[in-house]
């Protein structure tokens, strides 16, 4: 029996929500989401960790591809782009070269990132894009209701693996952190709270940062990673866990089975638009010296 | 099922995404076709997963053929009053309205649509959510009260609700098949003990014996049984509406024919894994729709260039782009037809209606081979999800190997893969087979497969590749073309294409009811294109009018451009299967009876 | 320009319908909405015992008025609706399903469904209605040729039944203790020679005991058998309870508009709450002659009331004056007749 | 406001008045007990039967006992509140159930309450244990005026809280109008008998046949007041109010007391129950709207007459009486004639009543005790023939029997201050005798009050609050499937059998089948569902299942002057959402929304309010 709480009231609750201006990041569009998913967790975070960041909603973008998750711009008050399937992320290094000064954050479904989207990440990674890539994953197809995805898990049952899925998931912590990604974290759609504060960091970074979000489809998983499953594996990564040192942050991607939620690698480096930067120095007579002091 | 009269009664179940609308038709359509019934139905349906989007599924159930939905509904049936007040018009008089007595809130006046019904419609207010959840404990099986209230209000036979009831829920799990089959019953008795003010009562089934083997199917069901028949041994697929249920189908069924499918990442993936397993010697295919269809072009004139047997079934949506997913179009034939780098001509076929699918879908295997190309079975959205009650053969019509077989062993003299012959088609080996050995390619290459860019090679190999197809128009065992109607001259001919020429043997009906002479023709080969047929039957009409759900007339433009003679073209974007009536209409005007002309 | 008047009236029985017609006469601008729990268009429920003599009617040739006559008229007839709750300070009707429906001007002319002796209400299971088309239907369906109707009270609605019905070679027996040729007021020797002519009509008649009890009985429960006080009993093929008319407003209860037994209305039909009217079997008229309360029946009485209502609806000023004339006479052929009998066919369609 | 967070190991089921608890085990559970007024606030708003009962019967946690088949403890939940529930189980007049949220519109019938409290008196085990907490004795000594329901729940009330009472009553034996007024058809005495020796049993004195006045052999309350730390008048109205009419003066003597076959309802009934034999002839009129006026035409039915007619000034709908007690009398074959007032008596040679002249009324507007008020129309006047004729328009107090001078309020009554004290000093009044006729429940729920006043005015301190306790619930207790039982009716005796006879009981009682049937139709709105907003992540599952609109996307919400919440403000655009809210009043209680919610941000509390000693 969980022991009782001092009531609630809700008259103070909502002057709280009303003074923290969240509600100014949101569109006006209830989420269509089926009720349950955990992607409304993270349209909640995205939308506190902005207002904790205090980004201005107009110099704030946020682009996606196709699927249940990609429909997320439509709820946010800030600029979004709805591009097409699996090609959010050329879109998202377009804009942001175009603008520096941009706050770009992709967000899209495990289908759309690793399946016809999988050709992209590396290279968005490699460049260091300075964008934030939050993945919500549910390993299934949402919107074509309901077929295997690339972060299926074994053995699991959809209307085209009728006999189970035989293909082994992909492993996108490790597959990001080998693509070079400079800040690589996880989270769950079942902690709301944690799931701010990492999507908070992600975006804080400078860089290209890549934030996995287990995320419960409540339609068309009802075995696999449902709120039961996961909200029984996860647990935080170890006080001791070191976040700038490649190798644990590789042993602790390993762990699939009881995934851990925190910062698994964060480093400095420079982005495609440091590169684009310096090469427009040099190419306008500067020198490696003056980046070390623009540095 | 006591009367004899002649059963046609069309029920309209209209809901939102979630409340199990389809669901209930299909219950519907499928208890009533295994009841031998001819039955016609289709479903649409929003892009949203839950919650929002308006759901209609509509069934006419009759017991002589019909080919096509009627405009009038006998029965609306309402599970989500805002999306159904609108379709309160589709109602006819005496019609009855079936809906929910007991919403779960509140609501401010004129949204209910009792308010909305005509003083001639028949009010069956049903506290469908109350039942549901006083048998179930909750208020999901509403659908279901709904279909047995229907089913007890018009004497339809419990027992055939209660076999499909089984299939689709028991084998999920007993409680659930019990509790839906408990809420069926509960609606059922409810309906049974209303009294009834509607006339049309349920007679039986059409002519006797002639239904006993009648089997529900929508046109993909039909297209999945045509490859199974055909012996598909793989198949690659991606997700896309409408076409997803093929493979989803297909992935049940085929692994129990030793067939091997693969959902791969893309489409583009997907039809070059089809190619490859092709040129292994399996019999492969693919499914997509516009869009898929435009990534997979550069990859068919690889399969056209490099002869290798391909199909792929396409069915259409509407478009361009993303356009309307959920929506019917026959946008895609000049995207089926013409859509490739090159001269890369290949068969195109189009089905007019369920039973055709299954046709073309295992003729376009035999066609494959035979004539080495890939070859697109086209289909639209109306007609992979129109359910028909359909009859097959016994016997098992399609061949299972038709290919042109080079020696299995020529080590005697080299084998040429693209060997110049009169009908066009070089004798085809695959891996395995001795002394064989050769390269296929997309490059332009000579006899022996190499890479050859002289202006005599590419001359004769485009010959080579275009004369090979033609004797297709005179594959056995399918129609190319068919004409129906009045024999001899007529005023008016109607030349019709895939799923709208259902809507078109209507309208020649009515049109005869109204005394004008006409006569429709059927065109199911739109690569290559019968011209001769086409012709004959457009010397024996003083007009010809073309009807399709495009906007810019795709076929009348194909049918002028090999013809060179003008048509009349009717056409039509609402994303919904053609109105009879408009055909009706414009053909009465080519008649010169615009007195005729009646106002729907 | 003011927003039309939306006049909604409850039921579509004669005085419904004759309201509805009269205010469209009266406004050719305003919205008419009729409420009815029934499923049909208004009917003509005098013209029921029909079904006995020719039973190949359909409930169409009942109809009033065909459906395109409501649609030309523009009134819409919302079938098969409930009204659980009125409203007056917000001026609007609460509906069974949840939904509101707001009014300018209300008429409550919902009649009366049959009434049963509260002696006698634990059988009333056991006892069919005739009120509507379907349960006329089904009281048809349930009466074998030649079959035994047995009729508790026997009031001129169930009268004008039992002449059908011996016509078409029924038995039928009354037992007319209390309601016998209710609403006619009769003193007990009229009463008992008026029994004695309905008799020799071929109707049996039981005036001095009423019935004590009723039970289905083992040959099967379309069968009862009816227990009279005297101990003695009859068994019945059909069991029908005419003990006159029971308002039907229990949807007003706490609406703050005066009842008794029914609406309580002044001799405009006004009720005390200024925006609701009453006509037909439904109102308790103030009769300023006989200084009381009092109901009329009867389809002259009931159409009159119609346009009555209708008329002071859309601002007129007439009362309720001339009635048709009440008294109950033998005719020369030696049968009963009544007024409440007297119908013409058309309520100003 | 003192809000103690403790946890408490329970020591006795007396002490608590709550259904937490099963007999001889410690339970530990964290609890607060609240008396913040806006969680008394919440009670008040969301628990409408128990607010509605004058004494503040835990309702929700008695019925919920019943589906447990804990009669035992069902009974002594009600009896904390109420010392007589077998009594009011049959006569109460359920001011409950009109307010019974299963009764709200759409929401079906009310819950039979009143039927199920009967059915834990009738089922408790033979040996059933009565729980009292006791305080040590006080030194104290009371004297109690009147045993009726107000005089004998506060002489109960008084000896729990350790004080050293004595009960005085004028008639044999004590009960008041529930042992004088109330016929035995409709409250059997054995029951009514043993529930007030129970609630006597702690010590209360009880001298009957005593009565208090001026008189010779009379005790006068000055004496009294001298003899007792405080004294307490609970001696009800049990004056007859005289017929009004026309053209008489008010000092004129009362026609209906000189007339043969005229008799004032209160008193024929009183006589009858005090063994005088009474006789009707065969037409029967009885005047009068109320409880009395019904008694006394059933009765005489059973005595015999033929015709009973009862004349009601205003109509069925306005009269203050349960409309299943109505429709029984109409199965009695009793007649009710509506709008007419009695203006004249008619009588013959011999001076016995030969009719009554009436006018015929039209209604009026609404009187301030809340009644309609019925208008005579002039020159309407008709007659009607009857033998006999009871008068039962009303009841109202004495006061000539006090030798001590009381302030009086303007309809004559006592008036009491805080606490209940009268103008002097230890002098106490409570029940019918300050309030005029109301209902059983009523005087008890005075009466229990007034005794805690007595008690705070004797020891300068208050020992008993009214609190809150909130503990949480571990899972929801209803399925949504119990709101489709239909209300269980109370099976009857045949009309048949009913006369010649005045013991044979009309209501039989409920089965026990169908009691656990109608116990589970309770929603026990004590339930209270709340959303933990910072852990809500606003998906709507919770919204998707529910059954009605009971849970809400909100901005905002109106707070009422008690600081109990009223309504929600409702949004659908989402840059306004602030939070999804449940709306308690809209709320059945099913438990759909807890069970969906992925978060596990919903929580579910026990909300009961009681007397707890302090």
């Amino acid at each position: 029996m969980k022991d009782i709480q001092e009531p609630v009231y809700l008259e103070d609750k909502l002057k709280e929500i009303e003074q923290s201006g969240k509600l100014a990041y949101r569109s006006q569009t209830l989420p269509t989401w089926c009720p349950g998913c955990g992607y409304f967790s993270i349209v909640e975070g995205v939308s506190k960790a902005m207002t904790e960041l205090d980004l201005k909603q107009e110099e704030t973008v946020c682009v996606s591809g196709i699927g249940c998750a990609s429909r997320f711009p439509f709820f946010m008050n800030t600029y979004g782009f709805h591009s097409l399937h699996g090609r959010a992320l050329p879109v998202a290094t377009g804009i942001k070269i175009a603008n520096d000064d941009l706050t770009v954050v992709v967000l899209g479904g495990d289908g759309d990132a690793f399946a016809i989207g999988g050709a992209h990440i590396p290279h968005a990674a490699r460049r260091n894009v300075d964008i934030t890539y939050v993945v919500f994953d549910n390993g299934v197809y949402g919107l074509t209701k309901g077929q295997t995805s690339p972060t299926s898990v074994l053995g699991f049952k959809t209307t085209t693996t009728p006999y189970l899925n035989m293909d082994e998931p992909l492993n996108p912590l490790m597959m990001l952190l080998s693509y070079g990604a400079s800040w690589v974290g996880q989270a769950y759609a079942g902690e709301p709270h944690h799931l701010t504060d990492m999507i908070k960091q992600a975006i804080a970074h400078r860089g290209f940062s890549y934030l996995h979000v287990l995320s419960p489809c409540v339609t068309f998983d009802k075995t696999s990673k449902t709120y039961q499953n996961l909200g029984m594996a996860v647990r935080p990564l170890p006080a001791t866990h070191d976040a700038s040192n490649f190798a644990a942050a590789m042993a602790a991607a390993q762990e699939i089975d009881l995934p851990q939620l925190g910062v698994y690698f964060a480093r400095e480096r420079p982005t495609l638009c440091d590169g684009l930067t310096e090469i427009t120095a040099r190419a306008q007579g500067g020198s490696a010296g003056q980046r070390a002091a623009a540095g | 099922m006591t009367s004899n009269a002649k059963t046609d009664i069309q029920i309209a179940i209209c809901g939102s995404a979630g409340d199990g609308t389809i669901a209930a038709g299909d219950i519907l359509k499928q208890a009533m076709a295994k009841a031998g019934y001819n039955v016609i139905a289709f479903d649409v349906y929003p892009p949203e997963i839950r919650g929002f989007g308006k759901c209609v599924a509509r069934a006419r159930i009759t017991s002589e053929q019909v080919y096509s939905l009627k405009g009038k509904s006998d029965c609306l049936i309402s599970l989500d009053d805002s999306h159904a007040i609108p379709h309160v018009r589709e109602l006819r008089k005496y019609g009855a309205a079936i809906y929910e007595d007991t919403p779960m809130s509140d609501m401010a006046e004129g949204m209910h649509i009792s308010g909305h019904l005509e003083p001639g419609h028949l009010p069956y207010g049903v506290p469908m959510r109350e039942m549901s959840e006083r048998i179930t404990s909750s208020g999901r099986s509403r659908n279901i009260v709904a279909v047995g209230y229907l089913a007890g209000l018009y004497d339809m036979p419990a027992a055939v609700f209660h076999e499909v009831i089984g299939e689709k829920f028991a084998r999920k799990s007993p409680e659930l098949g019990a509790s839906v089959r408990s809420a069926f019953d509960a609606g059922f008795e409810a309906g049974a003990g209303s009294f009834r003010l509607h006339f049309d009562r349920i007679g039986a089934p059409g002519s006797a014996g002639r239904h006993v083997d009648l089997i529900m199917m929508s046109g993909n069901q039909a297209l999945v049984r045509g490859c199974l028949d055909a012996g598909i041994d793989t198949f690659f697929g991606y997700p896309i509406t409408p076409a997803t249920t093929i493979m989803e189908m297909l992935a049940r069924e085929m692994p129990k024919h030793g067939g091997r499918l693969l959902q791969t990442e893309d489409e583009i993936s997907a039809i070059s894994a089809a190619i490859g397993a092709s040129y292994a010697g399996a019999r492969a295919a693919t499914a997509t729709s516009g869009p898929g269809l435009a990534l997979m072009s550069e990859m068919m004139g690889l399969g056209a260039m490099a002869e290798v047997p391909m199909v792929a079934f396409v069915s259409q949506r509407g478009g361009p782009s993303t356009g309307m997913p959920t929506k019917t179009e026959q946008s895609d034939l000049n995207l089926a037809v013409y859509g490739v780098a090159g001269d890369g001509q290949r068969i195109v076929l189009a089905p007019t209606n369920v039973e055709g699918c299954w046709k073309c879908a295992g003729k376009a295997f035999e066609m494959a081979e035979r004539y080495q190309t890939p070859v697109i079975v086209l289909l639209d959205l109306y007609l992979s999800n129109r359910y028909e009650a359909v009859e097959l053969p016994d016997e098992n019509p399609f061949a299972s190997d038709c290919s042109k077989w080079a020696e299995r062993d020529s080590r005697a003299r080299p084998y040429s893969r693209y060997r110049i012959t009169d009908d066009g088609v070089s004798p085809r080996a695959i891996p395995g087979n001795p002394g064989n050995m050769h390269t296929v390619t997309g490059l332009e290459h000579n006899e022996q497969g190499r890479p050859n860019d002289q202006p005599a090679t590419h001359q004769e190999m485009s010959a080579k590749r275009h004369r090979k197809l033609l004797p297709a128009l005179h594959h056995p065992g399918i129609t190319i073309e068919k004409r129906f109607g009045d024999a001899g001259k007529v005023d008016v001919g109607i030349l019709g294409w895939g799923s709208t020429f259902g809507e078109i043997l209507e309208a020649m009906f009515e049109a005869h009811k109204l005394g004008v002479s006409c006569a429709a023709m059927k065109v199911v080969m739109l690569s290559p294109l019968p011209v001769d047929p086409i012709n004959a039957f457009m010397d024996d009409c003083d007009a010809v009018l073309v009807p399709e759900l495009n906007y810019e007339g795709q076929f009348a433009a194909l049918v002028t451009g090999a013809t060179g003679r003008a048509v009349n073209r009717l056409n039509r974007v609402t994303g919904t299967p053609m109105n009879v009536h408009d055909i009706v209409t414009e053909i009465c005007r080519l008649a010169g009876r615009t007195d005729s002309i009646a106002a729907e | 320009m003011a927003k039309p008047e939306h006049y909604v009236i409850i039921g579509n029985g004669v005085a419904g319908g004759e309201a509805a017609y009269h205010l469209r006469q009266r406004d050719q601008a305003s919205r008419i909405t009729m409420v009815t729990v029934g499923r049909l268009l208004s009917i003509n429920r005098y013209e029921l015992p029909k079904l006995f003599t020719e039973p190949n009617l359909d409930w169409r040739d009942f109809l009033l008025n065909p459906p395109e006559y409501y649609a030309d008229q523009e009134i819409s007839v919302r079938r098969n609706t409930w009204v659980t709750n009125v409203e007056p300070t917000k001026r609007q009707l609460v509906l069974r399903h949840r939904e509101t429906l707001s009014y300018d001007k209300l008429l409550i002319a919902s009649g009366g469904g049959r009434h049963i002796p509260e002696i006698l209400t634990q059988y009333r299971d056991l006892m069919m209605k005739f009120g509507t088309y379907e349960e006329a239907r089904s009281v048809c369906n349930a009466l074998p040729k030649g079959g035994h109707m047995v009729m508790l009270g026997g009031d001129m609605i169930g009268l004008d039944l039992a002449r059908a019905l011996v016509k078409g070679g029924f038995r039928v027996t009354v037992i007319g203790k209390d309601f016998l040729f209710w609403p006619h007021q009769l003193d007990p020797d009229e009463k008992e020679s008026f029994a004695q002519v309905l008799r020799d009509m071929g109707v049996g008649v039981i005036t001095d005991y009423g019935a004590a009890s009723i039970a289905a009985d083992d040959r099967g429960p379309a069968v009862r058998r009816i227990v009279l006080a005297s101990g003695e009993t009859l068994d019945a093929d059909v069991l029908l309870s005419f003990c006159g008319l029971m308002p039907s407003l229990a949807f007003l209860a706490g609406a703050g508009v005066d009842l008794e037994r029914g609406v309580l209305v002044d001799p405009h039909l006004q009720s005390t709450d200024k925006n609701i009217w009453a006509a037909g079997d439904v109102c308790q008229i103030w009769s300023p002659e006989e200084k009381q309360y009092r109901f009329y029946y009867g389809w002259g009485n009931v159409k009159r009331m119609g346009q009555i209502a209708a008329f002071n609806m859309t601002g007129g000023d007439e009362s309720i004056s001339t009635f048709q004339d009440e008294r109950l006479v033998v005719t020369g052929s030696g049968e009963i007749d009544s007024p409440y009998w007297h119908y013409g066919g058309d309520s100003g369609g | 406001m003192t809000q103690r967070e403790r946890r408490t190991i329970h020591i006795s089921e007396d002490e608590d008045f709550s259904d937490s608890h099963s007999y001889g085990q410690r339970v530990v559970t964290p609890v607060r007990y609240s008396t913040d007024p806006r969680d008394i606030g919440w009670v008040k708003e969301n628990i409408p039967c128990q607010v509605a009962c004058p004494a503040l019967t835990n309702i929700p946690a008695y019925i919920r006992m019943i589906t447990e088949q804990r009669f035992g403890r069902s009974y002594e939940l009600n009896r904390m509140a109420n010392v007589l529930p077998g009594t009011l189980g049959r006569i109460c007049s359920r001011p409950c159930e009109s307010k019974c949220r299963h009764g709200w519109p759409g929401n079906g019938e009310p819950v039979a309450i009143c039927h199920l409290k009967r059915l834990a008196a009738d089922y408790k085990s033979s040996g059933h244990r009565i729980n009292e907490s006791l305080f040590a004795p006080t030194g104290k000594r009371i004297a109690v005026i009147g045993a009726g329901p107000a005089g004998v729940a506060a002489a109960h009330d008084l000896s729990t809280l350790g004080h050293s009472v004595t009960l005085y009553e004028r008639e044999e034996r004590p009960g008041g109008m529930l042992g004088y007024g109330i016929p035995e058809f409709r409250l059997p005495r054995d029951v009514l008998d043993v529930e007030l020796q129970n609630a006597m049993r702690l010590g209360v004195q009880l001298k009957t046949g005593v009565e208090v006045g001026v008189g010779k052999g009379k005790l006068r309350l000055s004496e009294l007041r001298r003899q007792y730390d405080a004294v307490l008048l609970a001696t009800g109205s049990m004056e007859a109010t005289p017929l009004p009419l026309r053209g008489l003066k008010n000092d004129a003597p009362d026609p209906a007391r000189k007339l043969g076959d005229v008799e004032y309802g209160l008193d024929f009934l009183v006589d009858l129950h005090r063994g005088v034999p009474k006789k009707v002839g065969k037409r029967v009129f009885v005047v009068g709207a109320g409880f009395t006026a019904l008694d006394c035409a059933r009765v005489a039915r059973r005595l015999g007459a033929e015709q009973v007619t009862i004349h009601l000034r205003t109509t069925e709908e306005y009269i203050p009486v349960e409309k299943d007690e109505i429709f029984e009398a109409k199965r009695e074959g009793i007649v009710i004639r509506g709008l007419r007032t009695p203006v004249a008596l008619l009588t013959d040679a011999k001076g016995k009543i030969r009719g009554v002249q009436f006018a015929q009324n039209r209604l009026g507007g609404w009187r301030e005790n809340g009644r309609r008020a019925a208008i005579p129309i002039d020159g309407s006047e008709f007659e009607e023939e009857c033998d006999t004729l009871l008068v039962a328009i009303g009841q109202r107090t004495v006061n000539d029997y006090l030798d001590v001078k009381l302030e009086l309020d303007r309809w004559g009554s006592v008036a009491i201050g805080e606490g209940g004290m009268t103008s002097r000093d230890g002098i106490f009044a409570a029940g019918d005798y300050v309030h005029g006729p109301t209902t059983v429940i009523e005087a008890i729920g005075h009466g229990r009050r007034i005794a805690i006043g007595m008690d705070t005015w004797l020891m300068g301190r208050e020992r008993r609050k009214l609190v809150v306790k909130i503990e949480p619930v571990e899972k929801p207790l209803r399925e949504r499937s119990f709101d489709f039982i239909p209300r269980q009716h109370m099976p009857t005796e045949e009309t048949a059998s009913r006369f010649g006879n005045l013991t044979s009981e009309v209501e039989k009682g409920f089965a026990l089948d169908g009691a656990y049937e109608e116990a589970k139709r309770c929603y026990l709105c004590y339930h209270k569902y709340t959303i933990d907003v910072d852990n809500c992540i606003f998906c709507r599952a919770c919204i998707e299942v529910a059954p009605r609109d009971c849970i809400k996307l909100v901005d905002g919400v109106e707070i009422k002057d008690d600081g109990s919440y009223g309504e929600l403000h409702q949004v659908m655009r989402w840059d306004q959402v602030g939070a999804i809210w449940i709306d308690n009043n809209q709320c059945i209680r099913c438990g759909a929304c807890y069970m969906v919610c992925p978060t596990k941000c919903i929580s579910i509390t026990r909300n009961e309010m009681f007397y707890q000693d302090v």
